[in-house]
Order: C-alpha cells, then structure tokens, then sequence
C-alpha cells in the first residue's frame, strides 16, 4: 500500500530524517512512535505531500509520489489528518462534512454556474453520506454548530468524519489523542477498528502506547530520524534499543517519568 | 490655529451623522468677501435665462476655479444691468468639478439634463475639459472652455469653442521668442497631463520649424519629491537653453533642484512664468525669462478696476477674464441669435467674434472655434518680481 | 434631481457589482488583493480603447474580461509562494504597474489624459430616459453578479474557499487543489471586476489613470468590510451605503467653512475612519458572514 | 556612472532607514505593517511645525523624532494591539486604514501643498562629474550612522538580545523571563523613530509632502522582502541595490536593444522597485537573507 524507501530531510542543516523506511501493507493498521524530535510529524509529512524529502522516495499504491502535491497524493486515496484539529468557526459540522467530501460538479465554477440542477443531486448525495458518518461518529446532533467552537474531541472525531467523506483508502492519522478525554479515546480507538475491518489501510503516529497496542498491529519506532525498531506492539519493551530512546540520552528525572508515564500507562 | 484644528476635526468626523442632510444640500457657495456690491439688475427684464458653467469649485486647482466664477460673475451683473439675454435676466448655473474628469462628466450632464442649458462655460483642466466638451457635442450643447489650453481642444467638435489661446498659439510664440534671444537648440520639461504633453509637442514642433534643434523633451510624474534623474536628462543634452514649464506642488521642487544642479548657469526660459516663480524660493529664479499672457490690454484696465472695487483685491489669478469674455460673447450671441437653440447660438458666436474686444484682448475664432490670437508677453524675474522686458 | 439621484444610484451599481468581486477574493477566500483596482483598469481601458476604433462595445468587454481573466489567474499563481500578506504588497505594485503603463504608453492609452468620449449604452435615448435606461442596465448586471456571486459562494467551490481561507492544509489534505481554487477564484473574480470596469467607463465616458490610484482599492475595501467580509448581500449593502456616503460628502463645503483642499482631506478622512471604526469595533460588518445551518436529512 | 553612485547613496540610505524598521516589526509581530511609510510623512510635518514654531531645525528635528516614535507606541497599543488580535488579514486592512487616515488627517492640516524646512538654497558640488548637496552629503553620512548604530546595538547590547529573542521565537521570549511587551514597545519606537528620520532627512533635501510616505511604499516594501523579512542586514543591502537598479535602468541607453538611442521613461523608476519585488517573490521568496516566508 505505501512504502517509504530511506527519506532523508533537513532543517537548516539539521537532519529530521536520515534515511527512514517505512512498510504498509493493505489493511493492516500500523503505529509510529518515537521521541520527541524523532521526525515522526516531518515523516507523515513527507508521505502526504506536505513537506517534500530531500532524498528517497515514497510509493503509494506503486506510485511514486515523492514530493507531489498533497492534493494529487490525496486523490490518489491517502488521506491525512492534524495533530492541531484548528477547525474554523465559521463553518458548521455539516459544512466541513460537504468540505472533505469529493463533489466533482461543484467543486468547478462552470457546472454551479450552468448545471446547478446535477450539482444539487451530487450534493443531496453527500449530505445524505454526511448524516450516516456524523451518525455513526455520534455528532450528528451538533451538524448545525460551528465546527471550531467543539471540544478537542469532538474536532478530532470531527477531522476523522471529513475524512471518511472522501473514501480514504490509507488514512494517516498525526497523534489522534493528543487533547481528547479518556471515554472520547476508547471511542476513537473503536472507530478506527471498525474502519480497518472494513478496509481503511491505518497509519497512526501517537504517543499514547495504551492507544496504540489497542489499535495497531504493528510498531515502527522511529529514533533521530531513523527508523531503529519493527515489532508487535506488545514486544515494544522487549527491544532494549527502545527503551533507551526514550530514557537513555536524559538525565533529567521529568522527562524519565513522563516517558514512563507514557509508555507504562 | 490650534482652535482651528480641534473644530476641523471634530467637525471632520460628525460628517457621517450629518450625511442625510447632504443630499438635499445644494451648491451655495459664497465667493469670499466682497467689499462692493455688484450693480442691480435691470428691473424690466422678465423671466430667467439659464447657462451653465462647470468650474473647479474644490479640489486642486480651486483657487482658479473661484476666479473663474468672479469672472462670471461680473459678466452677469454686468449684462443684467443692461438689456440682459432675450430680454430676460441671464443666470449661470455653476457646477463643481472637484477638479476631476469624471465629476465634471457628471456635473455637465445634471446641466444639460436638469437644467437643460443651451451652453455650458467651463473648465480649467485640459484632462477635464476634452472629456466635458466631447459629452457636450454628442448631447449638442455649445460648450465655451476659457481656462484650458490642450490643441485636442480643436477636435471636440463645431459647438465647442474657446476664449483662451491654445498651446500652438503658446508654442509658436515661445519658440519665435526663443529663436529671436539667439538659442539654437532647447531642452524642454513639463508635467505629465494633457497640458504638458501638448505643450511640448507645440513647442519643439515650432521651434523645429524655425531650424532649431531639440535635444531632449520630457515629462514628469506629477507629486514627486525629487526631479533630479529628469533634470538630469536636460542638463546632460547640453542645450544653448532650457525650457520649463511647472506650477504649483512641483514648481518649487524643480526649482530649487535646477539651482543645486547649477542649471542656472544658462538660461532658462519658463512657460507661463506667473504661475511658477510666486511658489519658488526668490534665489532659484533670479534671473530667469519667460513669456506669459498679457493681462495689461487697454480694454482690460476698466475690468481690472471692476474687479478689485468689488472683491477688494487684485487679480488671483489671469482667468477671470477668460471666464469673463466667454459669459458676454456668450449672451451677446444669444441675443444674435435670438434663440436658445445651441446650432444657431455656435454660428452667431462665430459672428460676433469677429468683432468682439475682449477684456483679454480682441477673440477671433479661427474655424475651428478657437481664438486663432492672443496677446503675450516676455518677462524676466528681477528682485523677486516679474518685470516685462 | 431624479436625474442626480439616477447617477448615484448608477454608480453604487456598478461599485456594488466591484464588492462583490473584491468580497469572493478578501471576504470569501481570504486574498487581500490590494491591486484590485488594476481588473477594473484593464476592463474600462479595453472598452476605451476598442470603442475609440469603433468597435462594438460588447467586443470590448470580452476583451476586457479575457485580459483581466488572464491576468486575474496570473496573479492568483503568484499566491502559491507567497504568504498571504507579502502577495498583498505584490498586488498593489502589479496595480501601480498598471497605472504607469496607462500614464506612460500615451500612443495607446491616451497617457495622462486618458481616453474620454467613450460612447455609453442606450445612445439613442433622450437624457432621463437614458439614465433610467442605463440605470436598469446596470442593475441587471449587478442582479447577474449577485446570482453568480451566490452559487458560488453557497455551493461547493464556496466551502472549499472559505475552508482554504481557515485552513488551507486542512483543505489540501481534503485533496483540494489550493493553488488551482486560488488561481480561479482570482480569474472569476477579475472577470467580474473588469465588467464594472467597462460599465464604469460607459458610463462616465471617459477613462485615465487618475482613476487607477489605489484609493479606488481602498473604497471598495471600505464597502466590502462595512458590508460584511464573507457575506455576499454584505457586500451590495456595503457599497450602496459608501457610495452614499462618499458621494454625499461632496457637499461638505456647503454646510463647513473650510477650504477646498481641506474639503477633499475630509472626504477621504471620512472613508478612513468608518473603515478603521468597523474593523475595531465591528470587524464582522453590518450584515456579517452566517455559518450555514445543517442540510436536513432527506 | 558617478551619477549612479551617489543616486544610489541618497536613495538608497532613504529607503535602508524605512525598510530596516518594517523588518524589525515583521519579525517581533508577523505583520506587515503597511503604515509604516507614514511615519516618515509624519516625521516631516512635525519637524515643519516645530521649526514653524520658532525652533531650531537641529531641535526641531530631535524633537519630530522623539513625538513621532512616542506617537507610534500610541497607536500600537491603542490600535494594533487590538487589530492583530482578529487576525492578520484584519490587521493589514487596518494599517492601510489607518494610511488613509493619517495622510487625509496632514492634508486636512496643511493642504496638498508641499512644505518646506526653512534649510538654506545651496549649489551641489562637482564630485566626479556628479553633483552632489551638501544636505545629501550630511543625509548619506545620516543614515550610514544610524544603520551602522542600530547593528551595534542589537548586537551587543541587551536590548539587542532581547529583541532578537522575541524576533526568533514571539511565544518563547515570554517563558524565557523577558518582557515582550517592553520589547515590542521599543521595537515600535525605534523603528517609527528611524521612519522619521527618513521622512526629516527627505524634507530637508527636497520638501514634505502628504505623498512623501507613500511614494516610498513599494521600494520600501520591496527592499524589505528582497531583503528576506526580519533580516536587517539583508533589508539595507537590498535597499541600496534597488536604488543602483532604479538608477541603472533609467541611466542606461536602450538602443543597443531596440534600436536608437532610448532612455526609459522616467516615470518607470518605481516600476524597477516592482519588478524586482514581483520576480524576487516568484522566484525567491525566502528573500536574499532571511526564512522562507511560506506560510502555507
């Protein structure tokens, strides 16, 4: 499904990423993890077409797709979401539903000009895809509320619904968690079981461990730019290099016990 | 000053409040202080003849425009008190331009529409007066410009006419007088507007003509803070003498950079000398010659009186007088024509031009409809004053 | 004074039909176009120019329309390096481009002194018939601009655009084409500018760059934020009440003793404040950008 | 060619005073404040109105500068403080608004007509074939001064440190103990302060006009950009470069191009300023010094 061959990216002479290789295979739903500062963000960014590597390449589908534009990556089926969900307020539930679904008619200014007749079917089509998703995501009593005035978690689940709406092929998801309450987190993580049995390639970067043994099958750890570790979730501590990614370069006890926290939790 | 300055403002910003009152306002605009009373009108004429006039009333020029209209005004007092237009009383309906070309479109056609005027008197601006009379001829209305001096003027049609010379009978002029001071080859700098444009091509055209040779002309963008890349130009042709013509905002400039640039070691020759040197610092045009209009006519003497008894100052400006004469050619060929029909006002003008002595001098109108002769003067800058050589 | 009040309502048209160009650019997509004032140029100078060799006036603004069309995209593609308010500033210098090839190529633009006796519409018509005439023109026009203005606003393309204005990545992960959206939205909304364009030098007859100074940009930003940025009735009401406004202060002199000069200071200082006065106190404008409430289930 | 240079030198060190306090400002708040040109008009008027009322130029001056600085914090704190806080599109509108406003505000005051300082009417002096004033003299000499001041002081001193912190990381500088307020507040006066300078200096030279400022809007901006944003070195090598490009274009002869002899129109000088703005932010738009300004 996506194959990431040694991507290499630098920031002001600094290296982000030095030669990572990542491998989803269909169906599967795959887990990113690492350090702060690993490259995991710069990563993500470098598949959707938000960032374009330096070096190595990134196939989607056995397409290159290396430093395309993040449309034409998305189009291609891969579609990603934020770690900041920074919805606008100006928008309701409902509108940035319509906004992530793919209306071909009304998307260009000739046919909502001339065939607006065709255009409103194509949209009654996707308000109706819009009431099951918002349904099935438990939002579809707020579809008339500003979509940036929600709670954290509900954008997120929100983001997660405006993608459904464009029938993703491999979702990308950037610290789902990241601001969510615990009951909206076992929620999402049912969510995101669900898709993948109907299909949806998985890709997620998270910090939270708990949530990534209930929703990947498998871990790639990612360590100064580097890819250091591929296993089950569960082998995570296991790996002796892991541990010390997270604990060995600092002697600071906070970043010990929050690194604990997030790996023991 | 201060005071003046809280009042400005505070007024300033009650103008949204006040806004719905505006629209029924209407143009009163009282001409300054008078220190005579115009003479009364005759008190057998009856009824009322309406002309119109389109006048920069605010905006950048409007120091003329309230010149224009003083002209107007004498002409209208003076008519009522005898025999008037017709036999009725003539009133001018005097309209602001605000110095812009789309305002005085606009102001023109609520003449020609509302007020249904056979004529229309105005303006200063040649960017404003082609347009105007253009919309005049296509509404066949006459239109009598007495302030604007662009040759286009010739091409606005056959109801379309003016008392003031234009810039070929300028430029033929200022090339004869350069030619005679001995100079065989001119640089020439003037604004970038209809008026400087055209000056230039009449000038160099004329100069050219006699065997003289122009080394360089341009234009320059008026508003500036610095001309000197455009003096430059000149300095760097190397002419026998340098020729400019400037007012107002840009005079000074120019004239304080073509000292530094010791470009008064030559001559320069100024076009229409009177409305530059009053703004420039005296050292910068010490010396300098120019030619300008010839304001001091024997006919002129009674109206210069007129003026200064009833606004109790000298001329602000030298057209008022235009204005002046355009108003009485204008009712003497009404009367001519005994008709408010436009076709046979514009040939009984024509007519009477033949004849007419003018306050600015006699008007004859060449076919074209504009004054084919115009008295002008050579003057040099001594002492600060501008003294006929 | 019908006559007078037919002019006014005849130029808030043709401003009105500007805002609403302005208001798809700023209010909808969030491209502050700074050089707008440069479409309307290129419509009203093609008009000119053509009707000045006798060419049909409807020629002209096609021509008009494809050159800004073109030039509308051209300045969108910019947008997709720059962030959003370097490609303000670029867009006020393509403007002040503009106005110094109209000033500076007098062969063909007339230069300083512009072009006048543009011929208007309705020439066979007496005068107030004609005004009317030309007034109820307009108002099809502007009504025209309104609907086309709406759909594209309400519809799709609409949600997209004000999706790129908060969050343009959110937008190109959605697998929309920003740079595309950007580059027609631009193209739509000159196309639109330049038909004010012709329609102003119509009517006025006469065109010259002293009306391509920014201060035009300016105006219409007033309306446009008065109205309400985003909001596409917004913008007709925003423009109706500047126009007035503007047009009104005319007549300053008549009820203030100040001179000329200080008469213009005032008009412009008028405009500046109520734009200042909304964007601090009432940034959403008078009728302000609505988040559309939720289709109903079918 | 002697021309060019001292063209260059005058124009230039205009445009480096104006454009080094617009990148000050970019780079402490992330906006592009398109007011800033005013400054220099206001710089003008003041000095006027001082000197009119019976002071001294050299005082008059001092004085416009420091009014006009303590006017800028005014306006910050009562104005852009809160038009940034609805956005960044909100407060660009805004610093145009405020542009109109404060050139309708002098010409209320005192009229379109150009003023002047009452400075005494000197010859240029032959420099090379080149003419230059003993007021441009003393304008070039001016602006180097302060240019080469404003390095040091953000180099060495602590003020300097603390503007550059807030300049690298707005969001960070506070957790870091500095007070960003009082670093913005300076930043704003000495920035306004060297836009009046500019504005005195140009009266001086030739006269004051409600233009004055935004005549110099698109150079100024352009060399800004040019410059790379926030970069201050960049922002004065790049106004001196426009200023020897503006110069160059026009002193050129065309002719080998198109036949003739042909010389631009100088009514095309800002056009250079333009040109060089609009292929600069194609082509590069991370300037000649600074960070991408790509924002998405």
């Amino acid at each position: 499904m996506l194959v990431v061959e040694g991507i290499k990216k630098h920031f002001a002479g600094i290296a982000a990423l030095d030669g990572a290789s990542i491998e989803v295979r269909a169906g599967e739903s795959v887990g990113l993890v690492g350090p702060n500062g690993s490259g995991k963000s710069t990563a993500l960014n470098c598949c959707s077409g938000f960032e374009r590597p330096d070096a190595g390449r990134v196939l989607l589908l056995g397409k290159d797709v290396t430093g395309k534009e993040p449309w034409d990556v998305a189009k291609l089926g891969l579609v990603r979401t934020f770690q900041h969900a920074n919805l606008p307020t100006k928008m309701s539930v409902m509108d940035l539903m319509l906004a992530g679904g793919h209306l071909v008619r009304g998307e260009t200014i000739r046919h909502s000009l001339v065939s607006w007749k065709r255009v409103r079917e194509e949209e009654a089509d996707a308000v109706d895809k819009a009431w099951s998703i918002l349904e099935r995501i438990k939002l579809d009593k707020l579809a008339g509320h500003p979509g940036g005035k929600l709670s954290g978690g509900q954008q997120k689940l929100l983001s997660l619904g405006m993608a459904l709406m464009g029938d993703p092929k491999i979702l990308m998801l950037d610290e789902p968690t990241a601001g969510v309450n615990p009951s909206l987190r076992v929620e999402l993580a049912e969510h995101l079981r669900k898709l993948q049995t109907e299909g949806v390639t998985l890709l997620t970067v998270e910090h939270d461990m708990r949530f990534i043994s209930d929703v990947c099958d498998r871990v790639y750890v990612l360590d100064r730019g580097a890819i250091i570790a591929s296993c089950a979730p569960a082998e995570l501590s296991d790996h002796p290099e892991v541990l010390e990614a997270y604990l060995g370069r600092s002697g600071s006890r906070a970043v010990v016990e929050s690194a604990d926290r997030r790996t023991l939790s | 000053m201060h005071r003046r300055r809280i009042k400005a403002r505070a007024l300033g910003l009650a103008v949204p409040l006040v806004l719905a009152l505006s629209l029924s306002a209407c143009g009163s605009d009282d001409s300054g202080k008078k220190k005579a009373d115009l003479p009364s009108a005759n008190t057998s004429l009856e009824g009322e003849f309406k002309i119109g006039a389109v006048l920069p009333l605010t905006g950048t020029n409007a120091t003329i425009g309230k010149d224009q209209q003083r002209g107007i005004e004498l002409a209208v007092a003076k008519i009522n008190e005898g025999d008037g237009v017709m036999g009725k009383k003539l009133v001018v309906d005097i309209e602001d331009s605000q110095g812009t070309a789309d305002a005085a479109i606009q102001a023109a056609k609520k003449l020609v529409s509302v007020a249904q005027v056979p004529a229309v008197i105005g303006e200063y601006s040649s960017g404003n007066s082609i347009p105007m009379q253009q919309y005049l001829e296509s509404q066949s209305v006459v239109g009598v410009n007495p302030g604007s001096s662009s040759i286009e003027l010739r091409t606005t049609g056959s109801l379309q006419f003016s008392t003031i010379g234009l810039d070929d009978v300028a430029g033929a002029f200022t090339a004869d007088a350069l030619w005679d001071k001995g100079y065989e080859s001119i640089a020439i700098l003037a604004p970038n507007n209809s008026y400087g444009t055209g000056i230039v091509s009449s000038v160099s055209d004329a100069f050219k003509e006699l065997g003289g040779t122009v080394t360089t002309s341009g234009v320059y963008t008026e508003g500036q803070s610095d001309y000197r890349q455009e003096l430059n130009r000149l300095k760097d042709s190397k002419p026998d003498a340098y020729v400019i013509t400037t007012y107002g905002k840009d005079g000074t400039v120019i004239n304080k950079e073509i000292y530094e640039l010791g470009m008064t070691d030559q001559p320069v020759f100024d076009i229409y000398l009177s409305q530059d040197v009053p703004d420039a610092d005296p050292k910068s045009v010490e010396g300098r010659i120019g030619m300008d209009v010839n304001s001091t006519s024997e006919n002129g003497q009674a109206y210069a009186d007129f003026y200064e008894k009833t606004y109790g100052e000298k001329f602000i400006s030298s057209f008022n007088g235009y204005a002046y004469d355009a108003t009485m050619m204008l009712a003497q060929a009404i009367n001519k024509a005994n008709a408010a029909d436009p076709e046979a006002i514009a040939a009984a003008l024509t007519e009477i031009s033949k004849t007419y002595e003018g306050v600015t001098g006699p008007i004859v109108l060449d076919p074209d409809g504009q004054r084919s002769e115009q008295p002008y003067v050579i003057a040099e800058v001594k002492n600060g004053e501008i003294v006929p050589q | 004074m019908v006559e007078y009040l037919l002019g006014v309502g005849i130029l808030a048209a043709v401003y009105a039909i500007n805002a609403l160009s302005l208001n798809l650019q700023v209010g909808v997509t969030g491209l502050l176009n700074f050089g707008q004032v440069a479409f309307v140029g290129i419509g009203a100078y093609s008009v000119a120019i053509l009707d000045s060799h006798d060419v049909p006036w409807i020629v002209g603004f096609l021509v008009g329309a494809v050159l800004a069309g073109a030039a509308g995209a051209l300045v969108g593609r910019l947008g997709r390096t720059l962030a959003s308010d370097y490609w303000a500033i670029a867009t006020l210098a393509l403007a002040e481009l503009v106005r110094l090839v109209a000033l500076n190529q007098d062969g063909f633009t007339g230069g300083a002194q512009g072009l006048s006796a543009v011929s208007g519409i309705w020439t066979g018509m007496s005068t107030t018939a004609r005004e009317a005439a030309t007034f109820a023109t307009i108002v099809v026009v502007l009504g025209i601009a309104y609907l086309v203005a709406r759909r594209v606003r309400n519809g799709q393309y609409g949600r997209v655009l004000v999706l790129i204005r908060e969050n343009p990545d959110l937008a190109a992960s959605l697998r929309h084409n920003v740079v595309s959206a950007k580059v027609r939205v631009m193209a739509l909304s000159a196309v639109m500018a330049s038909v004010c364009g012709g329609f102003y030098a119509m009517y006025i007859s006469f065109i010259g760059p002293g009306q391509l100074l920014p201060f035009a940009t300016f105006l219409i930003f007033t309306m446009v934020v008065v109205g309400g940025l985003g909001n596409t009735t917004g913008a007709v009401v925003g423009a109706v009440l500047i126009t007035v406004l503007y047009d009104g202060t005319r007549f300053v002199r008549d009820w203030i003793d100040v001179s000329a000069d200080q008469a213009a200071g005032i008009r412009i200082l008028v405009i500046g404040v109520v734009l200042l006065g909304f964007l601090l106190v009432r940034t959403e404008g008078l009728v302000p950008e609505k988040v559309k409430a939720a289709h109903a289930r079918r | 060619m002697v021309e060019v240079l001292v063209d260059t030198a005058v124009r230039g060190s205009i445009i480096a005073l104006l454009a080094v306090g617009l990148t000050l400002i970019q780079g402490t708040l992330r906006f592009a404040n398109v007011a800033h040109v005013e400054f220099a008009t206001l710089g003008g008027y003041s000095a006027v109105a001082l000197t009119g009322a019976g002071l001294g130029l050299l005082l008059s001056s001092a004085l416009g500068v420091a009014l006009v600085a303590v006017l800028a914090v005014v306006l910050y704190r009562l104005l852009f403080r809160r038009l940034l806080r609805s956005g960044p599109m909100i407060a660009l509108i805004g610093s145009l608004a405020l542009a109109i406003v404060i050139r309708a505000t002098l010409q209320l005051l005192y009229g379109s007509r150009p003023r002047y300082l009452p400075t005494p009417l000197e010859r240029g002096i032959d420099f090379h074939g080149a003419l230059i004033t003993p007021s441009q003299i003393r304008l070039v000499c001016i602006s180097l001064g302060l240019l080469a001041l404003l390095a040091l002081v953000l180099k060495f001193t602590s003020l300097g440190r603390a503007v550059r912190a807030v300049a690298a990381n707005p969001e960070l500088a506070d957790v870091s103990g500095l007070n960003r307020g009082r670093v913005v507040d300076i930043v704003w006066m000495l920035s306004a302060g060297l836009a009046a300078v500019s504005g005195i200096l140009l009266s001086i030279d030739s006269a004051v006009g409600i233009e004055l400022g935004f005549n110099l809007l698109l150079p100024v901006f352009a060399a800004a950009i040019v410059g790379g944003l926030g970069s201050i070195a960049g922002a004065v090598i790049a106004a001196y470069a426009l200023a020897c490009a503006e110069s160059l274009v026009l002193q050129i002869d065309w002719g080998a191009i198109v036949g003739g002899t042909h010389h631009l129109e100088v009514g095309y000088r800002p056009a250079v300023g333009f040109a060089l703005l609009v292929v600069m932010l194609a082509f590069r738009p991370q300037g000649l010094m600074g960070r991408a300004v790509r924002r998405g």
